[in-house]
């Protein structure tokens, strides 16, 4: 489809990358949406088109190699496997959604907040496609970069201290990655014009010894620990949550969040597979407690933006739990959960950001019988509210009853802790689908409208991909396939 | 040599200038083209390997590719400084070409510290370096924090000087063959005499002050307040590289067999550097202080080049100097802009002045070390240096944990600039925070520099690969 | 193979249709409309099934696999429909009962606007669609599927009028009390598939020897702790009384006829399991059979109709796991089906007199309907003579079936259930004589206003009463009627393992008769005591006392596990959210900053601007390297 | 004991305890007085290690030159005795003291025990020392450092204009 | 003469050099007190200088003289130095008519 030069993987990247450059320099804000939605539609299809390709990468043109620093065997690889072409798909997926669901709101100095997003969206893309240790350091930085200054400049009244709390922290943890990448490269073998590698095989075959392993291990997982995140390095996450624009909000826990997970899947686990087998009971608890930690948190928040904040600390937490099981059944639950969550948790951003466009609150206590005013809202909202209980049918039931089945043989009484949540996350759901939505309207709700053209055709795509995915998700698992089988090659 | 020589002769260029020179504007255009001049003729000595003039320096002096790079950078950095900060030399005082021709001097210093071979050489190199910053810190005579500046630096740095000398005549009595020059001090694996020993931490100590490494760090601060802040600027970057290129020169070739012996002392003196100096600079409220304290943390930082002592550090620790060079000159330069000081100074300038702030943004991400600058390379290239030589591990982490404290303060500026409204009472005249207004030209220059650090930031090896040349 | 019966795809996709269209066309469709598509497609599924059973009867029973739902390398679920006697049986049991009720809501709910109306039906297509699911799985996780399915359904049905918070907490109580019986089911389920690596029906059964007698045991208990929320037994029953919030159909399908036997179905279906683990069966025994009793102590003083049919209901549903605990496997679900014809023809009866008395659900204001209501109040009385045992009615031979293998497992158990069987048969009767006999208690426009309810109402009403009296007698004992007990030939394949390794119990004939002549002497006494005391029942505002209030307040349960779990779940969270959360982890994250700052604003004054400090500390540095270096 | 140890002894004495009254003296000018006696001192040892050249241009330049500029400094600003800023803070005499001295004590104690000490030094003899040697050596190998330190001269001129003269405003 | 004398004698003064800088507060006399430092080095040097003449003269004449032009340019460094030093001094005088280096403390913290 493509030539050697030009590949898949550089789309994805550089037509957010260049778009949103020049999104700077665009005059009039109806015309910045504009041009920001296309170029995000744009890059779904290709994304698309990259969904059709076979798992062979070399022959599909999904891989491309460039020597970028040739005596540090340091090289611009970007490639797209199972997991990759997944997660650039939610990646380029979200943000069409995103920005036809936040068209109508109005942000000042536009062109600066559109650019930013779509350069987060080219870091992000850049994250999940690198094959080269040190280009994703840098990708995993990019990322981040846009995504303070999108938080600080158009984010809530305590935004500042907020995001600055968050960037600290996560560039503390991958400052951390970056000691135990070094580290790891030193040990790697000699290539023809470099004595070591950041290549993403050398790294997966480097030979360290327990004992390098046992802390080069917790490097590593800091830095991912934080972005997921994983209790007790969670507490930035609320804060950033809800004082972020809500566009903003859902690119940090539709898709950031699951940079971490990646980064697990993808570096820390074949990198470090004694320390992953030596620590993995330490991290699983820690997980499991925060599922349960969160999930009870959750139940007390009268913010809207914070119930979610802590719901998805909660599902992280089993993704990170089932991952370091290292079961294969649990990996595969967590590639299609990885989507799933994505998906739901940006449908329930926009739910929410509805509700406070058109009442300007998010206290539950101040909102209720929106149902009467707004049925079709709250339809959709239920279904999505659903899925995030993880009803059958819905997509993300597959994923966690995998990855419980697979927590399940690693260990019961983990299981059994953690399977309490499931009550938990019901618990906090129907509260506030009940709180918001159902008994009387009161003076407030009363002024509700039932929402426009746009916003239902993005939430009812959402809901209709969670029944996709609910009912069908065969082709996660064959998209996923070769990935989970690379992993799990370390663990034999 | 070819450097030395312009650099001295254009000093001297630069002195008569002063009596001939009419027009207040015309040392720059001078300065600059005599550096330009320069830099050409060191390019053409690391392109051909010899030098223009062939001066028989009887050894006393080594030319390689990797202190001919350094000069180049060094030189250009300058060349930069030059065409940002020109006019405001021309601010400082009446004696804009004796300033010009000080400069040059130093620049010489800077070439001999590079290149010597010799004590001797290193002691005058220094010398030179040394004095005409005592001056240039002075220079704004009305000005007592100017004085009291020069004072201070001149006592502190006269002390210093002793203290090196002092460990010279110790390493002259301590090696047997009672010579001066740095290869053949060199002494085998085994454990230094004590009179090399005491020598060698004499040197270290009077090194370390240069460079502005804790716990003699304490003239830094107050010197970079007081100077004129265009002095400042080129204080805190081509004088200070200078010193550590000597620093490392020095030890590589006396001390390096016996690495493991004084590497425990170098980690020290690291930590300490990088802690006091970011942890100080978390409170500042005056920019251009907590830039002199930053430059503090990032000498700490340099520190690590020296603590490993192997190729990755030299390439290392020249990337460094360009990539702390570039965004130091560029913070500095829309300093000088600023008419107040402080951080609250510089609120709302990304409204105002969206140029200076993105540029001073990009400055400020690399000083912080962020990917895609050139100070995330240079950084990187530090720690792998210090992972590589294998020994202290710790003072990696310790590094790394600094760094994050640096990312603090650093972005507050960056907060001021974009999230923070200007408070109007600030000055009456209107919402400008800048006093008088800027130059197109000088926008220009700014985003080439920051076009300069990003591409650094990508491509370190348009630097380092000049190492692999010869 | 290409076999007829891969039609059943269209029994559950029929309900499934007529969700989507009365959903999508609320706004559009008439009320006829909407009535005659929701009721329409389950009577298709309903003549569908008919077919099916008998093709079944002839010994075709089939594994239907449509698609791959889950195919790794790990895990394999095909979505598959299994189709044998037992499905087939339910099949019949909820299409047609369910048709019956849709009927009947035509009517019952007709005063609802159009598009409230529209939802009601979809939500009704909807849950049938699920509740096939649940039976026609062809393993536990499309099971399990159904399973959540029909708990949303009764989640949405009982929250139907969302305006009223108690009824939303009704329903948030249901779906919660569920969810924890989820909890076991899916750790069952876990526990399956990390043991055999599958959960298709046929594979787990017949590789059931690999699996040790702890873990069956294990796999077998969290089965019925799935099993207890579902069918509302101790100790997670109190939802069900709550959920007669919904409107009164919705009880007499979901919460009488059909969701609510989901329990039974599931252990019958893997009855090989629980055959298999003796202790967890006793379990079951007793905790069906306290139910039993609580349910049944409870209902004797409940003054609104509905709730004393939902305690009913939960101690029929005790009944019911009292079988399967003493392997009276054929008799359990005999009894699901004789139970969902009679106590639906119950709620539904009750519903037409709430819908005669206008809304009014307390017995205490109603009395002399039969006067005014013939054929609720003949059916009604049928039904209640059916739930009391009395022969020849469905309920006789089915609770005499459990009985009689409780007897042959432990007479304790039997003696305790006939005394329920006599306590039912007198609040039965007493909810009867409240209702139909004595002078009428209402106001006086009530009065105007009661009259016999439509066709639409009073035809699934005499369906149902005729199946009530009926229904029993394809299960006639052997005593009796040699061969007469149809039901157990049939469903004997099911059950063929299990039988072969449970000791059949063959009790002599005179036994037999007198456990039967017990239980229908006392059961007709309690009956007629009831009948004496309450055909003339007056109101009376004297408050409860002592035993009877307890009753009454049906042993603070409720307000039990209010102090027990909920209460000190809150305080925990609020000590998470506010001390923990606030004050230890973000403490120490903000503490580290705070130290920062404070280790600033002390080092800074190291800097203190004089020459002679600085040069001291500069001689202090060049002291401590010396004496690193050299002395070190 | 020779005549050679009689002189360094007395030299050293006198060096040290003038050296002291450097430190210790209050008026200015006995300071530099003191100093230039140090000075003086100091000749006299180049001269008993027969470093003639160096011995003279010490007593030139520094005892000479430079002592004269410092006086003529001191003259200048006429600073006395009183007008002499004085350590206030006591202890600050003592630690200082203390820390200098502990300086002396370990560098001492740290050749203590080496070999290279045990050496002995060439007195009076030895032409290393004469002018002839050294001025042949610095215009034939040291012609550069030679040439190179001009541009030191030059800048510490420039210095001197640049700050001594008065501006116009 | 052993060496070790001149070591002493130089550590010597270079230390009372030290502590001048450390107890005076006149900028002048803590300038004198750095010249203090300079001419102990000085001696030492030449002290080295005799010390390798003697040991390795014969061998290696340089290394002896090598040291005494070092010390020569020590003087010259430290002439350019006290020009540049009483320049500063003298300039701080005039504007604050007060040589204590403590009375200028603008810069701190």
């Amino acid at each position: 489809m493509f030539g050697n030069d030009i590949t898949i993987p550089h789309l994805l990247i550089f037509v957010p990358l260049i778009a949103g450059l020049i999104t700077f320099f665009i005059k009039n804000d109806s015309s910045v949406k504009a041009w920001s939605l296309v170029s995000a539609v744009i890059t779904l299809f290709f994304s698309v088109a990259s969904l059709y390709y076979r798992n062979n990468l070399e022959l599909s043109g999904l891989a491309f190699n460039y020597e970028w620093l040739k005596y540090m065997g340091a090289s611009f690889s970007v490639s797209l496997d199972g997991m990759g072409r997944l997660l650039t798909f939610l990646t380029a997926f979200s943000f069409p959604v995103i920005f036809i669901a936040t068209y109508k709101n109005l942000y000042k100095n536009s062109k600066v907040f559109y650019g930013l997003m779509l350069l987060s969206q080219a870091g992000l893309m850049g994250v999940f496609l690198s094959t080269d240790a040190l280009l994703f350091y840098f990708f995993w930085e990019l990322a981040l970069i846009p995504v303070y200054f999108l938080c600080s400049r158009w984010g809530g009244e305590k935004r500042i201290q907020a995001t600055f709390k968050f960037f600290i922290y996560t560039f503390t943890g991958s400052l951390l990655m970056l000691i135990s990448i070094i580290y790891v490269y030193l040990q790697t073998g000699a290539t023809p014009h470099s004595d070591h590698s950041f290549s993403m095989q050398a790294f997966h075959s480097v030979a360290l010894i327990p004992s390098q392993q046992n802390w080069l291990f917790w490097l590593f997982f800091l830095a991912f620990a934080v972005k997921m995140p994983i209790f007790p390095f969670h507490t930035w996450q609320p804060d950033t949550y809800e004082q972020s624009p809500t566009a903003v909000t859902m690119v940090l826990s539709g898709i950031m969040v699951k940079m971490g997970v990646f980064g697990v899947v993808r570096w820390l686990l074949p990198i470090f597979p004694l320390a992953v087998a030596k620590f993995d009971n330490v991290v699983i608890g820690l997980s499991v407690i925060g599922m349960i930690y969160a999930s009870l948190i959750a139940i007390k928040q009268d913010d809207l933006k914070r119930l979610v904040a802590y719901s998805s600390i909660a599902h992280i937490g089993l993704m990170c739990a089932a991952i370091f099981t290292t079961q294969q059944l649990a990996l595969e639950g967590v590639m299609i959960q990885m989507f799933s969550h994505g998906v739901n948790i940006i449908g329930l951003w926009i739910v929410i950001d509805l509700i406070e466009k058109k009442l300007g609150t998010r206290k539950i206590s101040q909102l209720g019988g929106l149902a009467h005013k707004a049925p079709v809202l709250t339809i959709l909202l239920v279904v999505i509210a659903f899925a995030n209980i993880a009803l059958p049918l819905t997509n993300a039931f597959v994923g966690e009853f995998m990855m419980f089945s697979g927590l399940f043989k690693f260990n019961i009484w983990y299981t059994a802790f953690a399977l309490v949540s499931i009550i938990l996350t019901a618990v906090y759901t129907l509260n506030m689908v009940q709180r918001v939505f159902y008994g009387e309207a009161n003076t407030l709700t009363a002024g509700m409208k039932e929402i426009s053209w746009n916003e239902k055709m993005i939430l009812s795509l959402i809901v209709i991909s969670i029944f996709l995915a609910g009912v069908y998700p065969q082709p996660f698992f064959d998209l996923t396939k070769d990935t989970v089988a690379m992993v799990l090659t370390r663990f034999k | 040599m070819n450097a030395i020589i312009l650099t001295a002769v254009w000093g001297i260029v630069m002195m008569f200038g002063g009596v001939f020179f009419k027009s207040k504007a015309t040392p720059k255009y001078w300065a600059i083209t005599g550096l330009i001049l320069t830099i050409i003729a060191n390019c053409h000595e690391l392109y051909y390997g010899q030098p223009l003039f062939d001066v028989d320096v009887k050894f006393m002096l080594s030319f390689n590719s990797f202190n001919l790079t350094f000069i180049t950078v060094a030189l250009g950095c300058t060349l930069l400084f030059f065409l940002l900060s020109g006019r405001d030399i021309e601010k400082v005082g009446e004696n804009v070409s004796e300033y010009f021709a000080l400069i040059f001097f130093v620049l010489c210093g800077v070439c001999l510290a590079a290149t010597f071979n010799t004590l001797l050489i290193l002691f005058i190199g220094i010398e030179i370096m040394s004095i005409p910053l005592y001056i240039l810190t002075g220079s704004d005579k009305r000005n007592l924090k100017s004085n009291e500046a020069a004072l201070k630096y001149f006592l502190m740095g006269a002390f210093s000087t002793g203290i090196m000398l002092m460990g010279i005549a110790f390493i002259y009595g301590g090696n047997t063959e009672g010579s001066f020059f740095i290869n053949n001090i060199a002494l085998g694996e085994g454990k230094m005499p004590a009179m090399i020993a005491i020598g060698m931490v004499f040197i270290l100590i009077a090194m370390s002050f240069k460079v502005s490494a804790a716990p003699f760090h304490f003239w830094t601060p107050d010197v970079y307040d007081g100077a004129p802040t265009v002095f400042t600027s080129f204080m805190a970057t081509i004088v200070k590289v200078g010193g550590f290129i000597a620093f490392i020169r020095l030890f590589e070739n006396s001390f390096g067999k016996v690495h493991g012996q004084w590497q425990m002392l170098i980690a020290l003196i690291a930590a300490a550097t990088l802690l006091i100096g970011n942890l100080t600079a978390v409170f500042q409220q005056s920019v251009k202080r907590m830039l002199a304290y930053s430059s503090i943390a990032q000498a700490g930082f340099m520190l690590l080049a020296i603590f490993a002592l192997n190729d990755a550090a030299k390439e290392g620790l020249i990337l460094y100097s360009a990539a702390y060079s570039l965004a130091t000159i560029g913070i500095f330069a829309i300093l000088i802009k600023m008419d107040d000081y402080t951080i609250d100074g510089f609120n709302g300038l990304g409204k105002h002045e969206p140029v200076l702030a993105v540029t001073a943004t990009v400055f400020l991400l690399s000083l912080t070390g962020l990917p895609l600058t050139a100070g995330f390379q240079s950084k990187f290239f530090m720690l792998m240096a210090a992972l590589r030589d294998g020994h202290q591990h710790w003072l990696v982490l310790f590094a790394v944990l600094c760094a994050a404290i640096s990312a603090y303060y650093y972005f507050k500026i960056i907060q001021a600039m974009f999230f923070k409204e200007k408070a109007l009472d600030i000055n009456s005249n209107g919402s400008l925070a800048i006093t008088e207004n800027i130059a197109p030209a000088f926008k220009l220059l700014l985003i080439l520099t920051a076009v300069l650090i990003i591409v650094l930031g990508i491509f370190p090896s348009l630097i380092t690969d000049w190492l692999h040349y010869y | 193979m290409n076999n007829i019966l891969q039609i059943v795809w269209l029994i559950p996709m029929l309900p499934l249709i007529g969700f989507l269209i009365n959903g999508l066309g609320r706004n559009n469709l008439s009320k006829t409309m909407t009535g005659i598509i929701g009721s329409g497609v389950i009577l298709g599924s309903f003549l569908i099934s008919v077919y099916v059973f008998f093709s079944v009867k002839e010994g075709n029973t089939y594994v239907a696999h449509y698609f791959d739902f889950i195919n790794t390398a790990s895990l394999k679920v095909g979505f598959d429909f299994q189709i044998d006697q037992l499905s087939s049986l339910f099949l019949l049991i909820i299409t047609g009962v369910g048709f019956l009720i849709h009927v009947y809501s035509t009517s019952y709910m007709h005063e609802e606007a159009p598009k409230d109306f529209a939802k009601y039906f979809s939500f009704l297509n909807l849950f049938v669609f699920s509740m096939l699911l649940l039976v026609m799985g062809g393993n536990y996780i499309i099971m399990f599927i159904g399973w959540e399915g029909v708990g949303l359904c009764s989640y949405l049905l009982i929250g139907y009028w969302f305006k009223n918070n108690d009824y939303n907490n009704a329903a948030k109580k249901a779906f919660i009390m569920n969810r924890i019986g989820d909890f076991g089911f899916l750790l069952a389920v876990f526990w399956l598939l990390s043991k055999l690596g599958t959960s298709d029906y046929h594979q787990v059964f017949t590789n059931v020897s690999k699996l040790t007698a702890f873990d069956i045991t294990g796999i077998t208990l969290l089965l019925f702790v799935g099993a207890t929320g579902k069918s509302a037994q101790i100790p997670l029953y109190t939802w069900l009384p709550d959920a007669m919030a919904g409107p009164t159909p919705v009880s007499a399908l979901i919460h009488a006829a059909t969701m609510v036997t989901a329990g039974i179905y599931m252990i019958a279906r893997s009855n090989i399991l629980f055959t298999m683990a003796p202790a967890t069966q006793t379990v079951v025994a007793i905790v069906g059979l306290a139910t039993a009793v609580l349910a049944a102590t409870i209902a004797l003083k409940q003054n609104d109709i509905k709730k004393v049919l939902a305690y009913s209901t939960v101690s029929q549903l005790g009944y019911m796991f009292l079988g399967l605990g003493v392997g009276a496997y054929t008799g359990a679900v005999f009894h699901v089906m004789t139970h969902a014809f009679f106590k639906a023809l119950l709620f539904l009866g009750a519903g037409s007199v709430i819908h005669a008395m206008g809304g009014e659900q307390d017995m205490r204001n109603m009395g002399g309907l039969k006067k005014y209501m013939n054929i609720t109040h003949i059916t009604f009385l049928l039904g209640c003579l059916a739930i009391a045992g009395m022969p020849p009615f469905s309920g006789f031979f089915s609770k005499d079936e459990i009985l009689a293998g409780a007897f042959a497992k432990n007479p304790v158990l039997w003696v305790i259930g006939v005394l329920t069987a006599f306590m039912t048969a007198f609040y039965m009767f007493r909810l009867y004589a409240m209702t139909f006999l004595g002078k009428f208690r209402g106001t006086h426009e009530q009065e105007h206003h009661l009259h016999e309810s439509p066709a639409a109402i009073t035809f699934p009403l005499i369906i149902l009463a005729v199946l009530a009296v009926i229904g029993g007698w394809i299960g006639i004992p052997e005593i009796f009627m040699h061969g007469g007990h149809r039901l157990e030939a049939f469903l004997e394949p099911i059950f063929a393992q299990s039988n072969a390794i449970a000791a059949k119990h063959e009790m002599n004939h005179t036994t037999e008769y007198t456990l039967m002549a017990i239980s229908v002497v006392g059961a007709l006494l309690a009956l007629l005591y009831a009948w004496h005391k309450y055909s003339k029942y007056q109101r009376t505002d004297t408050q409860e006392t002592g035993i009877a209030k307890v009753l009454a307040d049906k042993w603070y349960v409720d307000e039990l596990y209010d102090a027990v779990i909920v209460k000190p779940l809150h305080s925990l969270a609020t000590l998470f959210s506010n001390v923990v959360e606030k004050g230890i982890i973000d403490g120490i994250v903000n503490g580290v900053g705070k130290a920062v700052n404070y280790g600033s604003r002390q080092i800074r004054l190291l800097q203190t601007g004089q020459v002679g400090t600085y040069v001291l500390l500069m001689v202090f540095g060049i002291l401590t390297l010396f004496i690193i270096q050299l002395f070190l | 004991m020779s005549i050679i140890g009689i002189l360094f002894w007395f030299l050293s004495v006198l060096a040290l305890g003038s050296a002291v009254m450097v430190v210790t003296s209050k008026s200015p000018v006995h300071c530099i007085l003191y100093l230039i006696l140090t000075f003086f001192a100091i000749s006299g040892h180049y001269i008993l290690l027969n470093a003639q050249f160096l011995a003279i241009v010490n007593i030139i330049v520094y005892a000479g030159a430079i002592m004269v500029l410092f006086l003529f400094v001191v003259m200048l600003m006429n600073l006395n005795a009183d007008s002499e800023p004085h350590q206030k803070n006591k202890w600050l005499l003592y630690i200082g003291g203390i820390a200098g001295g502990s300086l002396l004590l370990v560098i001492v104690a740290a050749l203590k025990q080496t070999a290279a000490t045990t050496q002995v030094v060439q007195m009076n003899t030895g032409d290393v020392g004469l002018i002839k040697n050294l001025g042949i050596l610095l215009f034939t190998d040291y012609v550069f450092p030679f040439e190179i330190s001009s541009v030191l001269f030059l800048s510490a001129m420039i210095g001197a204009v640049v700050i001594s003269k008065r501006e116009a405003r | 003469m052993p060496v070790y004398y001149y070591i002493f004698l130089a550590t010597a003064l270079f230390s009372i050099g030290v502590i001048g800088v450390l107890v005076r507060r006149s900028a002048i006399i803590i300038f004198m007190c750095v010249e203090l430092m300079l001419n102990a080095a000085n001696l030492l040097l030449v002290a080295f200088s005799k010390m390798h003449h003697q040991s390795i003269g014969m061998i290696n004449p340089r290394a002896a003289s090598d040291a005494q032009i070092f010390v020569f340019f020590i003087m010259v460094v430290a002439a350019a130095e006290v020009s540049v030093g009483l320049a500063i001094i003298v300039m701080m005088y005039r504007n604050t008519r007060s040589v204590d280096v403590n009375f200028l403390n603008r810069l701190k913290n």
